[in-house]
């Protein structure tokens, strides 16, 4: 029961990260149907720059988050108006794959010029460090902090997402991109604002997650497989999708490292198979997929 | 008179809504029969229930004799059930030439072949000759279907039908989309059709259904309203209510 | 660009003098197979950056030969481009001395070939056993699996830890170090509770704490390859209350490498590795190369154990040359000349064992303390002339 | 990706609309002369590159069978290693263990590739988009996973190692100056775009055309898409199986790394550079690709990254379709120039 309850605590924090880095990349693949390969890379960017506000600027754990996701969000806003734009729908697949890998390829090469190629950390507050009792668990307070970021940015996305004009335009638009530049919204700020998101959460993601996912140039590279399968698992361009993905993702991945580590490989990705076969559009149908 | 396709009392529901009920028809080898009804009568429905699109709620399907009514549509096509589609759907990249010898190839069962070259298959080109010339296309044989006018393409979708050696042929809706100065063209065609197939066409154009059709049936809401040949289907009352009826709705 | 055309240029420079003059003044060219890009770029960095320190320190010629090194980068591990890269360096470049090679793949794709053009290879650092057995031509200056663990494993066992478990990367050198582990610790009437073998990529640890923490053991070894993995881990242990537990953290000394300790922070601190070197090695002559890498580059944050591998290396392709009077390298006579040399280097003594051609040297205890603000391993304890004691053990 | 398989993809074949075919099977035709001319052309004037030129060849075998997969049956993969991986393990265990013939190796591999991808796909190819995606890494991880347990067969990490090949009809000896190493490659390479090209002209090959454009229509001819697909997926096992061969006889080892998600992936950006559909196009883009790669790693091991991945944009933005349609453009303004004079 311990045991059970221990896989339970530490799959819903790893699914945490997991759901706030991809469910900006669910988000823009939903609506501008954008494979975006290099949505890691601009996590990892996200991460950097609090690295670097919070150790050389010295600014505290909380602001150094903010600057970081703002700062991404600035500098991937220009990359929307100049590459992405071209690329948008699916009939452009294979030069989304095409440029969105090169576009990492290059970030990665920018940041290991700059920061070189060592491991980097983005220190914690004396808050998060230490662990937290949780029933017959002891879980890092870091991890639980997590947890509560991922429920907030659930809850903020949904209520962002039904209570709000941009969520209507938004939903309008997934649904029926056609039926929406009909009635006079105009996708192209849409768009903006909507890769503005996906590149916030993914830095947000690229921030909390630093302790679990470490940040190193290689990290772009390293974890977009499993970005990816969470999007496929939790259907694109559903936010709920992500979550119940990231989270069974992360429950699956912990049971199958705890219970049988010598293949906790093989245990994840036939998990994954076995998903995909039973619900082969994800979770929760994407709208648009 | 061979009954070729037997259809009995074929229904289909959408969740509560009946969309169709109780359709019952037969074709024999040779007939020329159309189907005709307001927007809205499901025809569509039914031709896609008889070439398998879509399973029915309730009813048999028979094909020469053998129930079809479960099988899927690929498996039907292979029994001898073509349909020609709507709006042409064709592989925009390939010839006109290479659509008929891929019909042809698929009805044979040879398109699993690998290191054989599709021009020297035995028997291929002349039979593809054949029915270029039938359906006068030997001019566009060499011409991607993309950059093809929209009347040759129908024709190249009826050719394509023929090409699979039907029993039952269902023409749907031919002419649509076509210039009324090309139609003439499809009408020839389906003239030189073999005789001994039986052939229903899916037509509003009542111009195309008198010049075609011995025999008419006609679809209202999802039901067989009535059927005859032409004469009688003219005189029919119910058929003038139908048809002005839903015109008057319209306006 | 520019460097492959002055590397042309030199070459033809060179070409010229040695048909126009007698036997003398000759360059050699020595090729280093390494990552320099990729995950794993640090590698070849510190590669790079104790060659050019070592000639900085010992000049670039040996009697009257110039020594020249020609990189080439092979990003992670992937052996057939590993073997395609060293025949180039071979057959174009007509290297005298095969160098580098960080994985294990990589260094046993190119036996046949150095068999074949009768060339010495020295690995700077791929760790599995076996490598040497496969070519009489191989010369090995790093260390093993079994080198580091079985001198740590008998230390656990003299500390009373009776329970212990071993938690792994899947993958061959960490079951190196799981079986060097096992034998040993076994061997001094020490329990090994639970195997733990992860997968290579892993970076969510917390499921094996647990795991650990269930298994009982007063003391966990642990091997990963150095990089993001290792972070992850440590941190966990650190998070995940073992530390607090008072369960005691041992492993080979890439768990704390020096590149990683700052990025490590705080949670490294008391973690006991052993290995072959510390930056923080207190001699005279470790005390000259590490002054000499911050003159030259600035920096000391990457100066590790494959900075010394390819330090020591370097000095042994030196030897061989000078062994050989000049002129053409005979692959088997340099590798010959080179067995049982024994040497001082910034690690401490080294000895090439004539039957494994693998250092033996001396291995030591650290800890992680912070020295001047900075973190690093302080050595607490030696244990000198430790073989390869994984060289032919039947796996 | 969403339907890769339901649209045909414009991107991947804007000569189909522009030119009409005649002009493009032209290219074609000389494609494979030009291949073969090219790489003899190499082996006299680069003889000090030849290991790089033998990578090149077997790797542009590996991009082939993936332009199978994907440029003529619309299948997007990232798992496409996992046959060449399998094929490469099985040539080098039946060398190690039993018969180190190269032709034998290459047949062996073959059939493991080939097979694994009749099993594999026959599992996995009733989706579509970002599922199928995901399923085909799923696949090449659990391969890979497979290879790093099976130590005993495989060396796992380590490698398999000692594989030692015999003489190419007990005449040429696979030696350090790679020359029959390359000449074998390259040879092996040509006969794989004469039967790729056979095949896609074959009534297989049509019908594989037809299920790219427009599945649905395939079935109501009454032709079983899926069963086109599977079979593609099989053929293209088979060579991608064989180039995992070919490696293993001109590398005499195999790494995990020939069966990873970055090899999948890296023959994916190579043949989408090259030109999807064309079969010469993963030549070139494979050329393209590991030339510059190899140039400039050379002379900036550090940074090379950068420029590669500037390089991609740059192709994506200014020669959409990859190199090959860019040549075809250009022999297609040459031909107008000369009609009009």
């Amino acid at each position: 029961m311990e045991t059970m309850f221990g896989i339970a605590v530490d799959g819903v924090a790893y699914g945490m990260i997991l759901f706030i880095i991809s469910v900006g990349l669910s988000v823009t693949l939903g609506l501008m149907r954008v494979v975006n390969l290099a949505h890691g890379a601009f996590a990892m960017v996200g991460g950097y720059v609090a690295s670097y506000a919070a150790q050389t600027a010295g600014l505290s754990y909380g602001l150094a988050l903010v600057v970081a996701v703002a700062l991404t969000v600035l500098a991937t806003l220009p990359l929307e108006r100049l590459l992405y734009r071209r690329i948008y729908g699916s009939a452009n697949e294979l030069a989304q794959v095409l440029l969105t890998i090169g576009l990492t390829f290059v970030i990665v090469a920018g940041i290991n010029y700059l920061f070189g190629p060592t491991l980097k950390r983005i220190p914690l507050p004396e808050m998060l460090t230490g662990t937290v009792e949780l029933g017959p668990k002891a879980i890092p307070t870091h991890r639980a902090f997590v947890i509560a970021a991922g429920a907030a940015t659930l809850l903020g996305l949904w209520w962002l997402l039904e209570r709000t004009d941009f969520g209507i335009r938004l939903r309008a638009a997934v649904d029926d991109p056609a039926m929406a530049a009909a009635l006079g919204i105009r996708t192209e700020r849409l768009y903006l604002a909507t890769f503005a998101l996906g590149t916030g959460l993914a830095a947000l993601g690229g921030v909390l997650g630093a302790e679990l996912l470490p940040l190193e140039p290689y990290y772009a590279i390293r974890y977009i497989v499993l970005f990816l399968a969470v999007v496929a698992v939790g259907g694109a361009g559903s936010i709920f999708g992500s979550a119940a993905a990231a989270l069974a993702l992360g429950i699956v991945d912990t049971a199958g490292k705890y219970l049988i580590p010598n293949f906790g490989e093989f245990f994840f990705y036939a998990a994954l198979i076995l998903i995909l076969f039973r619900w082969p559009h994800g979770f929760f149908k994407g709208r648009a997929a | 008179m061979t009954k070729l396709l037997e259809v009995e009392g074929l229904a289909k529901n959408f969740g509560g809504l009946q969309v169709s009920a109780d359709i019952s028809m037969t074709l024999n080898a040779g007939d020329r029969c159309a189907l005709i009804g307001p927007n809205g009568a499901g025809k569509t429905t039914f031709v896609n229930l008889v070439t398998g699109v879509i399973p029915p709620s309730a009813g048999t399907i028979r094909l020469a004799g053998r129930d079809i009514t479960r099988l899927p549509a690929a498996e039907r096509v292979r029994l001898g059930l073509i349909r020609s589609f709507q709006v042409a759907r064709l592989f925009k990249s390939m010839t006109v030439r290479e659509h008929l010898e891929l019909a042809v190839l698929q009805r044979d069962r040879r398109t699993f072949r690998l290191f054989a070259s599709v021009g020297k298959v035995a028997g291929l080109a002349d039979e593809v000759a054949g029915l270029l010339d039938t359906m006068g296309l030997t001019q566009a044989a060499h011409t991607a279907v993309g950059s093809l006018a929209y009347g040759q393409q129908r024709l190249l979708e009826i050719a394509l039908a023929l090409a699979m050696k039907p029993k039952v042929l269902i023409l749907d809706e031919p002419a649509a989309g076509v210039p009324h100065s090309e139609s003439q063209r499809i009408l020839d065609a389906i003239d030189r059709l073999p005789e001994d197939l039986a052939v229903l066409m899916i037509e509003h154009d009542m111009d195309l259904v008198f010049r075609f059709a011995r025999t008419i049936v006609v679809l209202a809401q999802g039901r067989l309203l009535c059927s005859g040949t032409a004469k009688e289907i003219v005189a029919d009352p119910r058929v003038r209510e139908v048809y002005l009826g839903s015109r008057a709705d319209a306006r | 660009m520019t460097r492959t055309l002055r590397n042309a240029l030199l070459g033809t420079a060179f070409g010229l003098a040695l048909a126009a003059g007698p036997a003398g003044a000759a360059t050699i060219k020595v090729g280093v197979v390494a990552p320099f890009s990729g995950p794993f770029g640090v590698a070849g960095k510190t590669f790079r950056e104790a060659i050019e320190v070592y000639q900085a320190q010992h000049g670039k010629t040996v009697g009257n030969d110039t020594v020249e090194f020609v990189y080439k980068d092979l990003d992670q591990a992937n052996p057939a481009q590993s073997k395609a890269l060293s025949q180039e360096l071979i057959v174009k470049e007509k290297v005298s001395f095969l160098a580098g090679y960080f994985f294990t793949p990589d260094a046993l794709a190119v036996a046949p070939l150095i068999d074949e053009a009768n060339i010495p290879c020295v690995i700077f650092n791929a760790a599995t056993s076996a490598i040497t057995e496969k070519s009489p031509r191989y010369v090995r200056t790093s260390f093993t699996l079994w080198q580091n663990t079985v001198p740590l494993a008998e230390y656990m066992a003299k500390q009373g830890i009776k329970k212990a478990v071993s938690a792994v990367s899947d993958y061959g050198p960490g079951l190196d170090g799981e079986a060097a582990f096992k034998t040993t610790f076994e061997k001094h009437g020490g329990t090994v509770v639970d195997s733990i073998r992860m997968p290579l990529k892993s970076t969510d640890f917390a499921p094996f704490m647990q795991r650990i923490k269930d298994s009982g053991a007063e003391a966990v070894y642990a091997f990963l390859p150095a990089g993001p993995t290792t972070l992850a881990f440590t941190k966990a242990f650190s998070d995940t209350g073992l530390k607090a537990a008072g369960i005691k953290f041992f492993g080979p000394g890439d768990l704390t490498q020096e590149p990683d300790l700052p990025a490590l922070g705080d949670a490294a601190l008391g973690v006991t590795t052993s290995f072959n070197y510390s930056r923080a090695h207190d001699s005279a002559m470790n005390k000259a190369f590490v002054a000499k890498h911050k003159e030259m580059f600035g920096s000391t944050d990457t100066v590790t154990f494959s900075s010394v591998g390819a330090y020591d290396g370097v000095h042994v392709i030196y030897q061989m040359i000078k062994n050989g009077g000049g002129g053409k390298i005979d692959g088997a006579k340099a590798v010959e000349s080179v067995k049982g040399m024994s040497w001082e280097s910034p690690r401490g003594p080294l000895t090439i064992d004539p039957d494994s051609r693998h250092v033996t040297q001396t291995i030591y205890l650290r800890t992680v303390e912070k020295v001047d603000g900075k973190l690093e391993n302080v050595e607490k304890e030696a244990f000198p002339k430790q073989p390869d004691y994984g060289y032919k053990v039947a796996k | 990706m969403t339907s890769v398989a339901e649209r045909p993809d414009p991107m991947s074949d804007p000569v189909s609309r522009h030119t009409p075919p005649a002009a493009r099977r032209d290219l074609g035709w000389i494609g494979i002369p030009l291949v073969a001319a090219v790489g003899l052309a190499a082996y006299w004037l680069l003889p000090d590159d030849l290991a790089l030129l033998t990578r090149i060849a077997a790797s542009a075998l590996f991009v082939l069978s993936l332009d199978l997969v994907l440029g003529y049956g619309g299948i997007a993969t990232l798992g496409q290693a996992a046959m060449f991986g399998t094929g490469a393990y099985a040539a080098g265990i039946v060398a190690v263990n039993w018969i180190n013939d190269p032709f034998a190796m290459l047949a062996a591999g073959g059939i493991a590739g080939g097979g694994i991808a009749l099993a594999t796909g026959a599992l996995i190819l009733h989706a579509r988009g970002l599922t199928l995606l995901m399923l085909t890494i799923a696949v090449g991880q659990i391969v890979q996973e497979v290879a790093n347990k099976a130590r005993d067969w495989t060396g796992g990490s380590d490698g398999l190692s000692g594989i030692d090949p015999a003489p190419v009809l007990g005449l040429f000896r696979f030696d350090m100056f790679g020359r029959t190493s390359y000449l074998f490659a390259l040879a092996v390479l040509v006969a794989g775009l004469l039967v790729a090209r056979r095949i896609m002209r074959s009534p297989f090959g049509l019908a594989c055309r037809g299920v790219r454009e427009d599945p649905l229509r395939i079935s109501a001819i009454g032709g079983s898409p899926k069963s086109y697909l599977v079979a593609l997926y099989a053929v293209a096992g088979v060579f991608a199986g064989v180039a995992g061969a070919l490696t293993a006889v001109t590398s005499g080892i195999v790494g995990l790394d020939s069966a990873g998600f970055p090899w999948s992936a890296e023959a994916l950006v190579m043949l989408v550079l090259g030109g999807t559909g064309r079969l010469y196009g993963a030549v070139i883009g494979t050329a393209a690709f590991m030339g510059i790669h190899h140039i400039l790693a050379a002379s900036d091991p550090f940074h090379w990254m950068g420029f590669i991945g500037l390089f991609l944009i740059g192709i994506v933005l200014f020669l959409p379709g990859g190199i090959a349609s860019g040549l075809e453009r250009l022999g297609g303004l040459l031909r107008r120039k000369e009609d009009r004079a």
